[in-house]
């Protein structure tokens, strides 16, 4: 069986099966306590590799030290706001490994761990979040567009950026993140079909995660599949297990390379689950059980590799606590720049609207900087009072 | 029953007054909840949805309970689809109901501008009459709470600038909850504009209330040497200057528009009229912003009164600014003292 | 077979399928030439009955008389634009004719044939294509919404509207029209998701004449079948022949009554073709050969019916040219009227758009009528003077 | 070869000139059609698409014969869909490509206004510079062509308060030519409001032609006593209108602003304190329209040399009318002769 022979869930509601959405059986290669699916997906052996595998763990890790330190970090008030990934983290890593340099990533604001595996500077991902400017890496240099924020509003961005790469004959592959929810907005439906018009080379990675924000997957669709909507725009439609990195790094490496290969665009529906709230803004005891956190905590995407390379040999407690401490360095060093307030220049609100500030621009530049001019004098002189009294 | 076969019969021009209560203190979003629940209880024509607004209450907490209290059937959770949700509300008010909708931020009502522009406006002319749009869609505006791109903009100058849509914005607890039941129980559709700085502002309130009409815009405070025109969360900027302006010695009146549309020409140049000059404020960038129409209007009719130009200290013309930086993009009570001076020096 | 078990189309690009998009087999009753489909669609005695099936044709004239009447008419100039349906009246009748008087119609501006069969006056009917007014027609007495010119825009209403029907318990259903290109636009994802979520009573008849504007069906999409969108919204998808009107009354007719039955949407795509240019203004010369025309003018869905008709004894050349006639006078009744400058009063302008007008609106309606009450005196003072000059 | 990986520079501020040609009379429409055509020859990042642009060559013929010239894959048909057509070329700037998108007709771009208000204005800027949007965005506008509803929005007031946007519009042959290859050359975003009345109006045009760079106005008539500012198919109504007040013995100036954003403060202002009065003219509502900014500043800047109100001649504040009212909407040279009227016996 080719991915692409996925049969599709039956297109009528039947509540029973609805009920045991998450249930159903998607692609994967492990099984939720790590060992290999009888019948599965059979990944090529060099993803199967034991190095490859080692770090595909540690970038697991690092996702998910990363998304530690951010949460711990929004609670104590140095970020504005932050949309966690734990529970994603197979998808986070997956997402950034799976491209070359020279591959595109459109991620959303929940995807700032993958910007992290990509290699981003933690500080640099978190602009957004800390609230000190709206992107703050070089998204050329890095391949990755700023994070998104309007629902599926990048769906489109990555299609035109894919067809350029075409057009100029570039082998170039765009990524696009986005969530169950986005899935419902306009713009996913006229990415993706103009996706396959175009046979742009371009892959979506949904991260079915199965609320957005509160609202639960069957108030999204009454479809029982989000890969489905591929047959509504011709084109192939996966459906995997979101939280088996050896599946998922599988399945989008065929995609990555149909598109890159002229075969035209894929749809990828990633199950999973968001186990934290929305952002730490939100209080999800008002929507669902903690039983169903529990039952998600028991699929956990990290574990499940650590168990798997366990089994076979190629992880032990010693590594495992050495891959640990990686993480928890990253993490110490992440936070002793995101403690620091960050350093903003007002002017930078100016000098980015136009390539040349209209006059306009330049009369409320002036303002400004007048006004923070004065408010230095004044700290000045409060300095210099304060000084005077010491 | 059908309620499009019951006697389609337009709302009171007033809506029904609230069983009496006991006054109480509570925040702007509580007293928009209440507001929201009260028309729900008086007309089961209401009906309210959005997303996140059932069980979890609207990320604001504006629909609180009102799934639980009402059923899934009157306050209820869409797909993430913006522009279906006030095409669907189209459709019902077509049917004979009164959608009340949530645009969970002001940027995000984007997706549905076509659906606003091309029929939320339009569908009571084009049909002359036949299929009113007694639609109010809200939407959390402004900015000041620390969010981040996309969750503070103030977009009242394009939806202002479109013919056959009401634009209110309250600024007090009174008239969160007064202009609310007025613009679920006008036949005509209302964009609802709530200043999301001043959720949680609290103020006592006591029901039955009624603050006035929509279209009629409030004197905050009185005053001789010119008026403060605002809006939505810079009326309290807007009432702070005046009375540091006071300190400086400038007796200022300040008004609340409440309404953008209709405008209230009448208290807003009456008031002109008497202190011969105005200054306006809002959030949004000033470059075609709301406050250039008031400014043109100000400046045409008051024009042998007026003693000084008419002023605006508004957002700045850029995009809107990350929180670490908002504060230098928002009207401040230092700027407004400022135009002051200028306009008082004139 | 039942029509839900439709096989859908192939999801990924075949170009010699695509090539020969319309040649594929949808469902029907009767094949090109009249003649019942072997294997083809069983619909119910009662739809087969002699004199149901002569409404029918009835109807078919009509809106073929309609149609042609309405295509001089703006030759002539006497409307101001007009997008013919040539060549798809039997989805302009079959659209009208299985609405129960409850029902409510979401036309687009092609489809002013179905409210012509639906029984609006002509002139009415007309109003928005002749410029002076919007909507002439009266949407509620008629349950027939405006007819809709931003494309796919009208499809969350019909949405809308068969959700407060169900709600309200009433046995209402919606029918929406839309062409093929209105598929690619967001509003048209965003309403089959919400009607199928909602389990609205909403059918969605997308009348797929091969073209927008200019625009192929195969620039459109990269899936064979704008039917299989279906799969995506967890809604039945039917592919039927758009030019059997017999077809399309049974594929419309179970969709209906299942939506009316609680069974939630469906989505139809009728194959049918264009016969003129988009509109009067367009030249379809630019970008279509007239062999193409030719070939679906011998798919004729009038003709197809006459025939049939005829070999079942139904209909002769005297019943036929009886019709013939009662669709000259139709069409020589809408002619009298239309041919005449219409009444238009500025006050209107004004009057509705809001229940009550601003201050400002009625500010705005004084200075007009001051200037028509101008315009008035100097005609009459024109007309006096001539008067003293004769 | 690449694209982004070619030396990314920046385009030079002004189009390359096409080679010399002799004078020919050609509509505006046909001057844009060269301009494109100019455009795509010297600059192969650039690419053409939208809806029908293609074979069919647009439904005014803007692109006729690019498609076959310059090949499906520099100019193409796209599926319909407004949002994705702008979203797909925020993906291809981002990729070093200069596209140039077509909205149908002015209603038509409503469902990209998510796109162009979340994204295309603020990319620059959320990216400090990183992602320059260098698109183009071809919006016919404005009415009197007989269309039905839908067919004759005026929507640049939307556009020109969004802070990050060019907002342009010729009305001339020239300014069709030379704005088109500017906003083209343009490394911001720029929104081209092609004034649909005028298409088929002719002129003589001999390239190279350089009218001014984007954020001047040019003076289409000199005046001492009043001027009359606008744009777009405004302009010949404002001209006709001087003429007819000389008769009347008004000696009226004409400004064509052609840019909205930037705006020429300069030129503005200066013609205002020459003259002394000023009245606006423009085709959409004049609620919020952009005539109230005009309006506004001239009121504020040249406030003590004013010797009467800042009066606007604009459409009125109604959905657009049907074919048969839309004479009773627009602009008329009667109307803005009353206003002339008025201002010169303030
Ligand atoms: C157009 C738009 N509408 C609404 C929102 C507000 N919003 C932010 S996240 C979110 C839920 C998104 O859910 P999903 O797509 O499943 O992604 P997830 O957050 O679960 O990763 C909503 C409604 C938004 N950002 N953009
Ligand atoms: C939102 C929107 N974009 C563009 C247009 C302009 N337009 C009018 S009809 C049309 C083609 C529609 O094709 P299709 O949906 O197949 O319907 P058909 O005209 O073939 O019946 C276009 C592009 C429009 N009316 N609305
Ligand atoms: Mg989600
Ligand atoms: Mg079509």
């Amino acid at each position: 069986m080719t991915l692409l022979d996925l049969p599709l869930a039956a297109t009528r509601g039947n509540p029973a099966a609805a009920a045991s959405y998450w249930d159903t059986d998607p692609l994967r290669y492990l099984d939720e306590h790590g060992a290999p699916v009888e019948g599965g997906l059979r990944p090529a052996p060099d993803l199967l590799a034991g190095d490859r595998l080692l770090a595909l763990y540690r970038a697991l890790r690092l996702a998910r030290a990363f998304d530690t330190e951010a949460t711990a970090l929004v609670m104590q008030g140095h970020l504005a706001v932050y949309p966690s990934s734990r529970g994603q983290e197979a998808c986070q890593t997956a997402a950034a490994l799976c491209l070359e340099p020279q591959d595109w990533l459109f991620p959303t604001y929940r995807d700032t761990a993958a910007l992290a595996v990509r290699g981003i500077d933690p500080v640099e991902a978190l602009t957004l979040l800390r609230g000190s400017w709206h992107c703050g890496y070089d998204s050329k240099r890095w391949r990755t567009a700023p994070q998104c924020t309007p629902l599926a509003t990048q769906a489109p961005h990555a299609v035109g950026l894919a067809l350029a790469a075409k057009m100029a004959g570039d082998p170039v592959v765009a990524l696009c993140l986005l969530g169950d929810g986005a899935t419902s907005e306009g713009d996913f439906h006229e990415a993706c079909n103009s996706a396959a018009v175009y046979q742009a080379p371009v892959v979506f990675l949904v991260q079915n995660n199965q609320y957005a924000i509160s609202v639960p997957l069957r108030k999204q669709t009454h479809a029982l599949s989000l890969a489905g909507k591929g047959v509504g725009y011709g084109m192939p439609g996966v459906r995997v297990d979101g939280n088996d990195v050896i599946g998922l790094m599988h399945v989008l490496g065929e995609a990555m390379e149909r598109a890159r290969s002229g075969g035209g665009p894929t749809l990828i529906e990633a199950i999973t689950y968001r186990i934290r709230p929305h952002t730490n803004a939100d209080d999800a005891n008002r929507y669902r059980d903690t039983s169903e956190v529990d039952l998600w905590l028991g699929r956990d995407p990290v574990d499940r590799l650590a168990r798997y390379l366990t089994a076979i040999g190629h992880l032990d407690a010693g590594l495992d606590t050495a891959i640990g401490e990686e993480g928890a360095k990253y993490a110490a060093a992440m936070r002793e720049e995101l403690v620091r307030e960050p350093e903003v220049d007002p002017a930078d609100m100016f000098d980015h609207v136009f390539a040349s500030p209209t006059p306009q621009l330049r009369a409320q530049r002036a303002m400004i900087e007048a006004e923070a001019a004065a408010v230095q004098r004044d700290g000045q002189q409060h300095d210099a009072a304060q000084g005077g009294q010491a | 029953m059908s309620v499009a076969t019951a006697s389609p019969s337009l709302p009171a021009a007033t809506p029904s007054a609230p069983a009496p209560a006991k006054p109480a203190t509570l925040t702007l979003a509580k007293a928009l909840n209440q507001a929201l629940a009260d028309a729900m209880t008086a007309d089961e024509r209401v009906v309210v949805f959005g997303e996140d607004v059932g069980e979890l209450g609207g990320v604001f907490r504006v629909t609180d309970g009102l799934a639980a209290r009402f059923g899934e059937s009157r306050c209820f959770d869409t797909p993430l689809a913006e522009a279906s949700i006030l095409g669907t509300a189209i459709g019902m008010a077509m049917y004979g109901y009164r959608p009340v909708v949530e645009m969970q931020f002001d940027a995000f009502a984007y997706p549905a501008f076509e659906q606003l522009v091309s029929h939320l406006s339009k569908m009571r002319n084009r049909t002359r009459g036949a299929l009113p749009m007694p639609i109010v869609i809200r939407i959390p505006y402004g900015g000041g709470i620390g969010g981040v791109e996309h969750h503070s903009d103030s977009s009242e100058a394009y939806i202002a600038h479109t013919p056959g849509i009401h634009v209110v914005t309250p600024a007090t607890v009174e008239d969160a909850y007064w202009l609310l039941r007025s613009a679920i129980a006008s036949p005509d559709p209302v964009v609802f504009f709530e200043p999301k700085r001043l959720y949680w502002s609290k103020a006592q309130l006591t029901l039955p209330v009624t603050t006035g009409p929509i279209g009629t815009a409030a004197i905050r405070r009185t005053g001789r040497d010119l008026t403060l025109i605002a809006y939505g969360q810079s009326v309290p900027v807007a009432l702070e200057s005046a009375q540091h302006a006071a300190e400086l010695g400038y007796d200022l009146e300040v008004l609340d528009l409440r309404s953008l549309v209709p405008f209230d020409d009448a208290t807003v140049l009456a008031s002109v009229e008497r202190t011969g000059r105005a200054i306006v404020v809002h959030e949004a960038a000033g470059f075609a912003g709301f406050g250039a129409e008031i400014a043109a209007r100000v400046s045409e009719r008051c024009f042998y009164r007026l003693e000084a130009p008419v002023l605006r200290v508004t957002g700045l013309d850029i995009p809107y600014p990350p929180p670490k930086l908002e504060h230098w993009h928002l009207p401040s009570v230092d700027r407004v003292l400022d135009a002051v001076e200028r306009a008082m020096s004139a």
